[in-house]
């Protein structure tokens, strides 16, 4: 506990020391487990903005994939109708999801509980469908966002998808790191007071609605950038890579790792991108007719959730919490 | 140099994805099934070149995220040899590029979609497309229209997104674009949507609807039609993905209802069993698809996976990504297939059919010629060519349905 | 009276709950260096005086002065900046955090740190400072050995002192406390009158506490409030025997 | 005329909604939980009952069958998971998200089990009337008998449900045991009967909805998950904690919508969903039908 | 035909809270356990009352064991606690509250008298009735725990502090009211209280915790007059 006010120095080596440890994996694995590595580090990111917004301003969404929609969106026009440079075009996602996330904060600031989470839920069905509406957004096909191949100082042999991961994890790690010490800050202590007793938070000087509306922009802008790396994965952006599923799906991923800190949402999106694998070599494994083939991913991943909530519903990156705390003592 | 992923003097590994569950599990579920079955019986009678072919199928839901990872995981992971049967616009136009398909030259057979992006050769140089596109249907249908139905002026009621889209650009590029055009987010029509529309156009002069989507909306439509008592009063126009009898009636549309309804096709109704194509396919799908009743989809599928034979045949023993793909330029307009259309694969088309024939269904659900006894064929292209009648006459099924080209 | 001096004045406030006048017509004065007591017996308004005077309701009608202006009622979160601070009649320190971040997040109006420098971590040297003042203030009500411990794990009359720990690190001018010996045992009774006594070195005070031992104690003056008006008014003795104040609050054996 | 068949065709999507809103608000007012599983338990419900409807050709007894079978699953799903799921979720933010978290699972694993069992094709309901529409002289209403009566199953419901809070205590009981456990056990409520006993009574407004529901349309797996979106942001709009809200909150979207497709597109539907939200809640925060707020001291 | 409590123990987690206690209140008897904060009564009633399970230990209602009971069914059975901290359901109104215990009950007449004598007790909460608990003053909330339970008519009533918060004449009312209860409806209460002096005042018996230990136990009398007890624990 002492260590806290020189924590901000620790998490910042800890950070330069996990990227250099992904550098060396990324050398080290498949083009395979590159791209799914890159996966894993752009749900992290949208994991980490929901633990934001949620585990700490106790601001429920069920909107995240619009949030990361805007972001996806504004890099792809930013890439391909600007042709700017696609690191612009990331930066961009962030600035307009922020900004998205600013206006959408302020309208929903007031709301409470079910009605943000019916709201931010209205929200995830109604925007990306929108884009379907005006031609220049590009309908179902969509518009490509192309990053381009890594600079030919790698070496020929580097992969795209090497690339990927590395845009991916990078991205991820800086954005991750902000978080993190904001978390760390007084407006993470902020947040979790306004949580906790919005009166005497307020009495106390805090603005509820403001830091609510920040906190709703700043999860918004990561959103964004989340959205965009996802969009870069999946080389274009359409409305329907940002189905209501995959709102659910980060709010699995938090869970799993556990709404009240960032410790474990490298686990929580590993999960969302393992799981999924699991599931398909237990059914190639097991065989049998075409519809057990095809509904037993299904049931073995909500399985899964359901036995991960009843089992560590605070995400087994609270039980490491708790040991460390408990040791100490 | 190594040779190509994914075959072994044995075997030959496909893959495909697609989706299986969620809503468009629903229309497509069965391709998948369909194809193995028909690769499970050309296995059984020799495989191609002595190698037996596996299907690897990667459910993809629909979702461009999963098809891009599904199809990533088919290349890198299942170390697929081509692929063959992706399903969608939306989710292959991201898989294809995600997946790397171009720079690990995978060849891309058969894709069903009708979106004509896909016939672009530099973007997406290892495809090759099977549906006609949509485009194309348009041109067609407004052509049927001016012949056969006094050049009426006609609703257009259709998909919100490349679907429709692509639809209203060949109306448009055959000079008869829809005198109202109503464009509806997927899964949003529900039965009161559909009256809505409906009421709307019965206050129209409009006495005919384009029906540009799946079927599941084209029901809905009907339903709301006999609903309102318009069945009479207006006529309805299927496209190709929205007109299956066996889904229509299925969905509880009056046999009354369907009766006579238009709808465009390329392929023999998959009710016909006095077709040569579609009762070997029947028997195939009884032996080796067992519980699953035949309809356009296996139809479909079954057809794909026998143009992949005869594909892979024509590529010759050695078997390389390039040698296939070159086969498919240089012979594949020559394959035979179940389609009632030719096929237009050279080194310039990637989309496989390149017309329709238009049928009216009847009460029992099966599509007959519109006009006269055989189905009157057009042709024509995505852009602003001519619609022209084609008298097109298919290969006759090779015997048993199994391939012997070379 | 000297009304030059005041610290802080409301005149003729009224609060309306729909039909119900909690507060009516009330008025209350504070000078500096004082301890004001407010009684009078359960649902009479004390809370909702308060409330008034920090945001927390609408008040229908009134006035307030402070340091001779006449000020608008503020927004809870601007009470810090108007050198007021008040502790919650039921606690309210939040269950997560730990003491001495209680603490700090009532100092939060002295953090000057913005939104991205604290995102790139540039916030120790504030953070310091804060921790500081936090640290003293726990030191003020003899918490700072339990500046670590999560506050969900405290006993109860160690919540009290922290909630006023919190309340103080902002050097308000004005404390405001509701009840703060409410629930304690004798000893820690008796506790928090030195706690208050020493307080009251630094901050005027607005008291509410049924318990008459303590109210007695530190108060310098008193208002009684019944449903919702004051009947009275002055220094603790003279209330203390005014008949209308023994009939409605105090009871006989006081 | 335009107005009044969109009000008609308002009306009826209205009363779906309403319905599906209705068995979320029982959930929501017995338990605080947000029960995403309800568009599997309607779903595996109707099935139950299209079962029934295809042994015994009676649509009746398929739509009692299920009702009962709704009422069920949902008391089963209580017992031997929300039970367990609240023992072990107590505080805490983990509170606002484990219950959702946990019914989606839920969805999931129904989905799943109906997809095996009956498989993804759809199925088709015969209602009991017809589904045409009135006719006024030579003009069909976009409005039938199938509509109406589901507009009255609506209002029985409503009526059925309002009884039973009004002249017992379960109403009552069912609120307390939602606000408070500790404190409704102390009074004496059976807490856990309580909760699964609103539990089952969503579940058969569930099984009712997706029965009516099916028969203006089909049946599949994923037939209802649509309508629970809709469903849930009736509820919102109604504010959560009353019948009367839910119906209202079920009423004011089917009409906003229809009005959207019939005087602006069809493209609409969405977006008039997120904005209508939004404009009731920007001028009521906790929707159409809350009571007013506690003290915030 | 009393309440017996024996060498029960009770634990939060690596805390022991109550230890070993034993001790016994005859029917019709008003017993108060006092102590300081953290003493452990709290935590003695939540026990006795079914919403915590003990560690070990036996406790019997008129020879019937409570321990480990769902709390509704000794709720049911007449055993009625009124927890510390305005135990009211803030989202119901004054009226719902006080019904609650009247939910279960078939008979809804002795339900409506037994809700005007405490209208009598508290004419604040008549005034108040359709007002929303949680807009409650906090004394009025103490008024309003009080009150239900006298609603429910219990047998056994476990108080824990209801003089908290209260002004001193409701103090004086409410210690009034609940020997008035013990006497009138024969009634057993164990009263939990802070407020040493006046509950020793009107008990007939005084238990005194300390850290989760019985320290002492006598007639009240003797304990308001015991000046080591009175030094050591009460602080008066
Ligand atoms: N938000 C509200 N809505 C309706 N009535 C309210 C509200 N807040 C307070 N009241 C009523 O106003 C009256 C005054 O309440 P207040 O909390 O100020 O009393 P108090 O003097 O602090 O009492 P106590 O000593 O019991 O805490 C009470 O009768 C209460 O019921
Ligand atoms: N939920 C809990 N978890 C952990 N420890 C607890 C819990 N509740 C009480 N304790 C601890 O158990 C001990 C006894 O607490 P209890 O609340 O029973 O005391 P009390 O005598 O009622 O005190 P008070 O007079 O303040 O109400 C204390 O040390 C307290 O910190
Ligand atoms: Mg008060
Ligand atoms: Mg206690």
């Amino acid at each position: 506990m002492q260590s806290r006010f020189d924590s901000a120095r620790k998490r910042f080596i800890a950070f330069v020391l996990l990227g250099w440890i992904l550098l060396l994996i990324s050398d080290r694995v498949g083009e395979l487990r590159n791209y799914q590595g890159a996966f894993v580090a752009m749900y992290s990111l949208a994991i980490a903005c929901l633990i934001l917004l949620t585990g700490y301003s106790g601001q429920l969404s069920l909107g995240q994939g619009a949030l990361m929609a805007v972001g996806g969106y504004s890099a792809a026009l930013t890439a391909t109708k600007l042709s700017w440079h696609p690191v612009v075009a990331l930066i961009m996602a962030v600035l307009v999801a922020g900004l998205f996330g600013l206006i959408i904060g302020f309208a929903v600031a007031r709301l409470s509980g079910p009605y943000l989470s019916g709201t931010t839920l209205a929200l995830a069905i109604a925007l990306p469908s929108l884009a379907n509406t005006f031609p220049s957004l590009g309908a179902e096909e969509g518009i490509i966002f192309d990053v381009g191949k890594a600079p030919t100082r790698f070496g020929e042999a580097f992969s795209q998808y090497k690339w990927f991961f590395w845009i991916s994890a990078l991205a991820a790690l800086i954005s991750i790191w902000l978080i993190a010490n904001l978390l760390a800050s007084k407006f993470g202590r902020n947040w979790k007071a306004i949580r906790d007793n919005q009166t005497a938070a307020a009495l106390s000087g805090l603005n509820p609605g403001r830091l609510k509306v920040t906190a709703f922009a700043i999860s918004s802008a990561f959103s964004g950038l989340a959205g965009a790396l996802l969009v870069m994965l999946i080389s274009a952006v359409s409305p329907s890579a940002f189905p209501l599923s995959l709102s659910f799906l980060i709010l699995t991923g938090a869970v799993v790792t556990g709404v009240y800190n960032l410790r474990g949402v490298v686990f929580g999106a590993l999960v969302l991108v393992v799981i999924p694998e699991i599931a398909d070599a237990v059914v190639t494994s097991l065989g049998g007719s075409e519809r057990l083939t095809s509904t037993l991913p299904g049931f073995l991943v909500s399985l899964l959730l359901i036995l991960a909530v009843l089992f560590t519903p605070n995400g087994p990156g609270h039980l490491i919490h708790f040991r460390k705390k408990n040791t100490k003592k | 140099q190594a040779a190509d992923p994914g075959v072994t003097a044995t075997t030959i590994k496909l893959g495909i994805s697609s989706p299986t569950t969620g809503s468009a599990g629903r229309v497509y579920g069965k391709l998948p099934g369909a194809m193995k079955a028909y690769f499970d019986y050309i296995n059984a009678n020799g495989g191609v070149n002595g190698r037996k072919i596996t299907l690897v199928h990667r459910d993809d839901k629909y979702l461009p995220t999963l098809a891009a990872t599904q199809t990533t995981n088919l290349i890198l992971k299942d170390q697929v040899f081509a692929l063959v049967g992706a399903l969608g616009t939306a989710t292959h136009s991201k898989a294809y590029t995600a997946a790397a398909l171009a720079a690990k030259n995978v060849p891309d057979l058969f894709v069903n979609t009708g979106y004509s992006g896909f016939a672009n050769k530099t973007k997406y140089p290892t495809t090759f497309t099977i549906l006609p596109s949509y485009a194309m249907e348009a041109k067609v249908m407004a052509k049927y229209i001016k012949d056969n139905l006094a050049g009426q002026p006609f609703a257009l009621f259709a998909q919100a997104d490349e679907f429709g889209k692509d639809g209203i650009a060949g109306f448009t590029a055959a000079k008869t674009p829809p005198a109202n055009t109503q464009l509806y987010p997927t899964s949003s029509v529900t039965s009161d949507v559909a009256k809505t529309y409906l009421t709307a156009i019965s206050a129209t002069p409009l006495k005919l609807v384009i029906l540009f989507g799946t079927t599941d909306v084209t029901a809905t439509v009907l339903k709301a039609a006999e609903d309102l008592n318009l069945v009479g009063k207006l006529t309805f126009m299927a496209g190709s993905v929205g007109g299956d009898a066996n889904t229509l009636l299925a969905l509880g549309v009056k046999p009354t209802t369907i009766d006579g309804l238009v709808a465009a096709s390329f392929f023999p109704d998959a009710k016909d069993t006095t077709d040569a194509y579609v009762s070997q396919f029947m028997e195939i799908n009884t032996k080796y698809n067992p519980g699953v009743t035949f309809d356009n989809v296996v139809l479909q599928g079954m057809n794909s996976a026998m143009l992949t034979v005869q594909a892979l045949r024509a590529a010759g023993k050695d078997l390389t990504r390039a040698g296939l793909i070159s086969a498919i330029e240089s012979k594949g307009a020559t394959f035979a297939s179940a389609g009632l259309v030719p096929l237009n694969f050279s080194s310039t088309s990637r989309i496989g059919y390149n017309g329709y024939w238009f049928g009216k269904l009847n009460a029992k659900g099966e599509l007959k010629p519109a006009t006269g006894t055989t189905p009157v064929v057009y042709t024509t292209d995505s852009g602003a060519g001519d619609v022209v009648k084609s008298d097109y006459k298919r290969l006759p099924l090779p015997a048993k349905g199994i391939p012997t080209n070379s | 009276m000297n009304s030059g001096s005041d610290l802080l004045s409301i005149k003729s406030l009224s609060v309306n709950f729909g039909g119900l006048k909690a507060l009516n017509d009330v008025y209350l004065d504070l000078h500096p260096g004082e301890v004001v007591g407010l009684i009078g017996p359960n649902g009479a308004g004390k809370t909702t005086l308060f409330n008034a005077l920090c945001g927390l309701v609408d008040v229908t009608n009134g006035e307030l002065i402070l340091n001779n202006k006449k000020h608008d009622w503020p927004k809870p979160f601007e009470l810090p900046k108007l050198g007021i601070a008040r502790t919650l009649q039921g606690v309210g320190l939040f269950p997560d955090l730990t003491v001495l971040e209680n603490v700090m997040i009532g100092a939060s109006i002295k953090s000057k740190t913005g939104l991205i420098s604290a995102a790139l971590g540039f916030d120790k040297k504030d953070e310091r400072a804060l921790k500081e003042v936090a640290m003293s203030a726990l030191e003020r009500v003899y918490c700072g050995g339990i500046a670590d411990r999560k506050a969900n794990s405290l006993p109860y009359p160690v919540t009290k002192r922290v909630a006023i720990a919190r309340a103080l690190v902002s050097e308000p001018q004005i404390l405001l406390l509701d009840e703060p010996a409410g629930g304690l045992g004798a000893p820690d009774i008796e506790w928090m009158n030195l706690l208050i006594h020493n307080l009251a070195s630094q901050s005027a005070i607005i008291l509410v506490e049924h318990h008459m031992d303590v109210v007695m104690n530190v108060c310098d003056r008193l208002y009684v409030l019944n449903f919702g008006e004051v009947i009275a008014s002055g220094k603790v003795d003279a209330v203390r025997e005014d008949p209308a104040v023994i009939a409605a609050y105090l009871g006989v054996s006081h | 005329m335009k107005l009044f068949d969109t009000f008609l065709t308002g009306l009826s999507t209205g009363s779906i909604y309403s319905l599906m809103s209705i068995a979320l608000v029982l959930v929501w007012r017995s338990t605080r939980v947000i029960n995403f599983a309800q568009a599997g338990q309607a779903v595996l419900s109707t099935y139950v009952g299209y079962e029934i409807i295809v042994r015994t050709n009676s649509f009746w007894f398929g739509l009692i069958a299920a009702m009962i079978a709704g009422a069920a699953i949902g008391a089963l799903i209580d017992f031997f998971f929300m039970r367990a799921l609240f023992k072990r979720v107590k505080s805490g933010p983990i509170v606002l998200v484990a219950p959702v978290v946990a019914t989606l699972g839920l969805l999931g694993i129904i989905q799943a089990i109906t997809g095996f069992i009956w498989g993804l094709d759809n199925k088709s309901i015969t209602p009991p009337v017809t589904t045409g529409g009135f006719t006024i002289g030579d003009r069909t209403l976009p409005f039938g008998p199938l509509n109406l009566l589901i507009v009255v199953a609506v209002t029985v419901s409503l009526l059925i449900l309002a009884i039973i809070f009004q002249r017992t205590n379960i109403g009552l009981s069912l609120r307390a045991s939602a606000f408070s456990p500790e404190i409704s056990k102390l009074s004496g409520i059976k807490v856990d009967a309580i909760r699964t006993f609103g539990w089952a009574l969503s579940g058969a407004a569930g099984g009712l909805a997706g029965i009516l529901f099916v028969s203006n349309s089909a049946l599949n797996p994923n037939a209802m998950d649509v309508l629970l979106v809709f469903g849930f942001v009736s509820a919102v709009i109604g504010g959560l904690d009353s019948l009367i809200g839910a119906v209202a909150g079920g009423f004011v979207l089917g009409m906003a919508i229809n009005f959207a497709v019939a005087y602006i597109d069809t493209q609409m539907i969405f977006p008039t969903t997120f904005l209508i939200l939004i404009l009731v809640l920007l001028l009521k925060p906790s929707g159409l039908f809350s009571r007013s707020k506690g003290r915030r001291d | 035909m009393t309440l017996v409590v024996n060498d029960l123990t009770v634990d939060h987690g690596s805390i022991r809270a109550v230890s070993s206690v034993s001790f016994t209140v005859p029917t019709g008897q008003l017993a108060t356990i006092i102590g300081a904060n953290g003493a452990g009564k709290t935590t003695l009633l939540r026990a006795l009352s079914g919403l915590i399970q003990p560690k070990s230990g036996s406790a019997t209602w008129q020879s019937n064991s409570i321990l480990n009971q769902p709390p509704e069914r000794l709720a049911r059975a007449g055993i009625l606690h009124v927890a510390d901290g305005k135990s009211v359901i803030a989202e119901l109104s004054v009226k719902e509250n006080l019904s609650l215990p009247t939910l279960w009950q078939r008979d809804k007449k002795s339900a409506k008298s037994s809700l005007d004598s405490v209208f009598q007790i508290f004419p604040r909460l008549a005034e108040r009735i359709n007002q929303n608990a949680g807009t409650l003053s906090g004394g009025e909330r103490q008024m309003l725990a009080i009150g239900r339970a006298i609603v429910a008519k219990p047998k056994l009533l476990l108080l824990d502090e209801p003089s908290l918060g209260l002004a001193p004449l409701i103090v004086e009312q409410i210690f009034q009211t609940i020997k008035r209860l013990q006497t009138e409806m024969k009634l057993t209460v164990v009263l939990v209280e802070q407020n040493a002096m006046s509950a020793l005042k009107i008990a007939d018996e005084g238990i005194v915790l300390n850290l989760g230990k019985v320290v002492a136990v006598d007639s009240a009398q003797k304990l308001l007059n015991d000046p080591a007890v009175k030094a050591a624990y009460l602080g008066f």
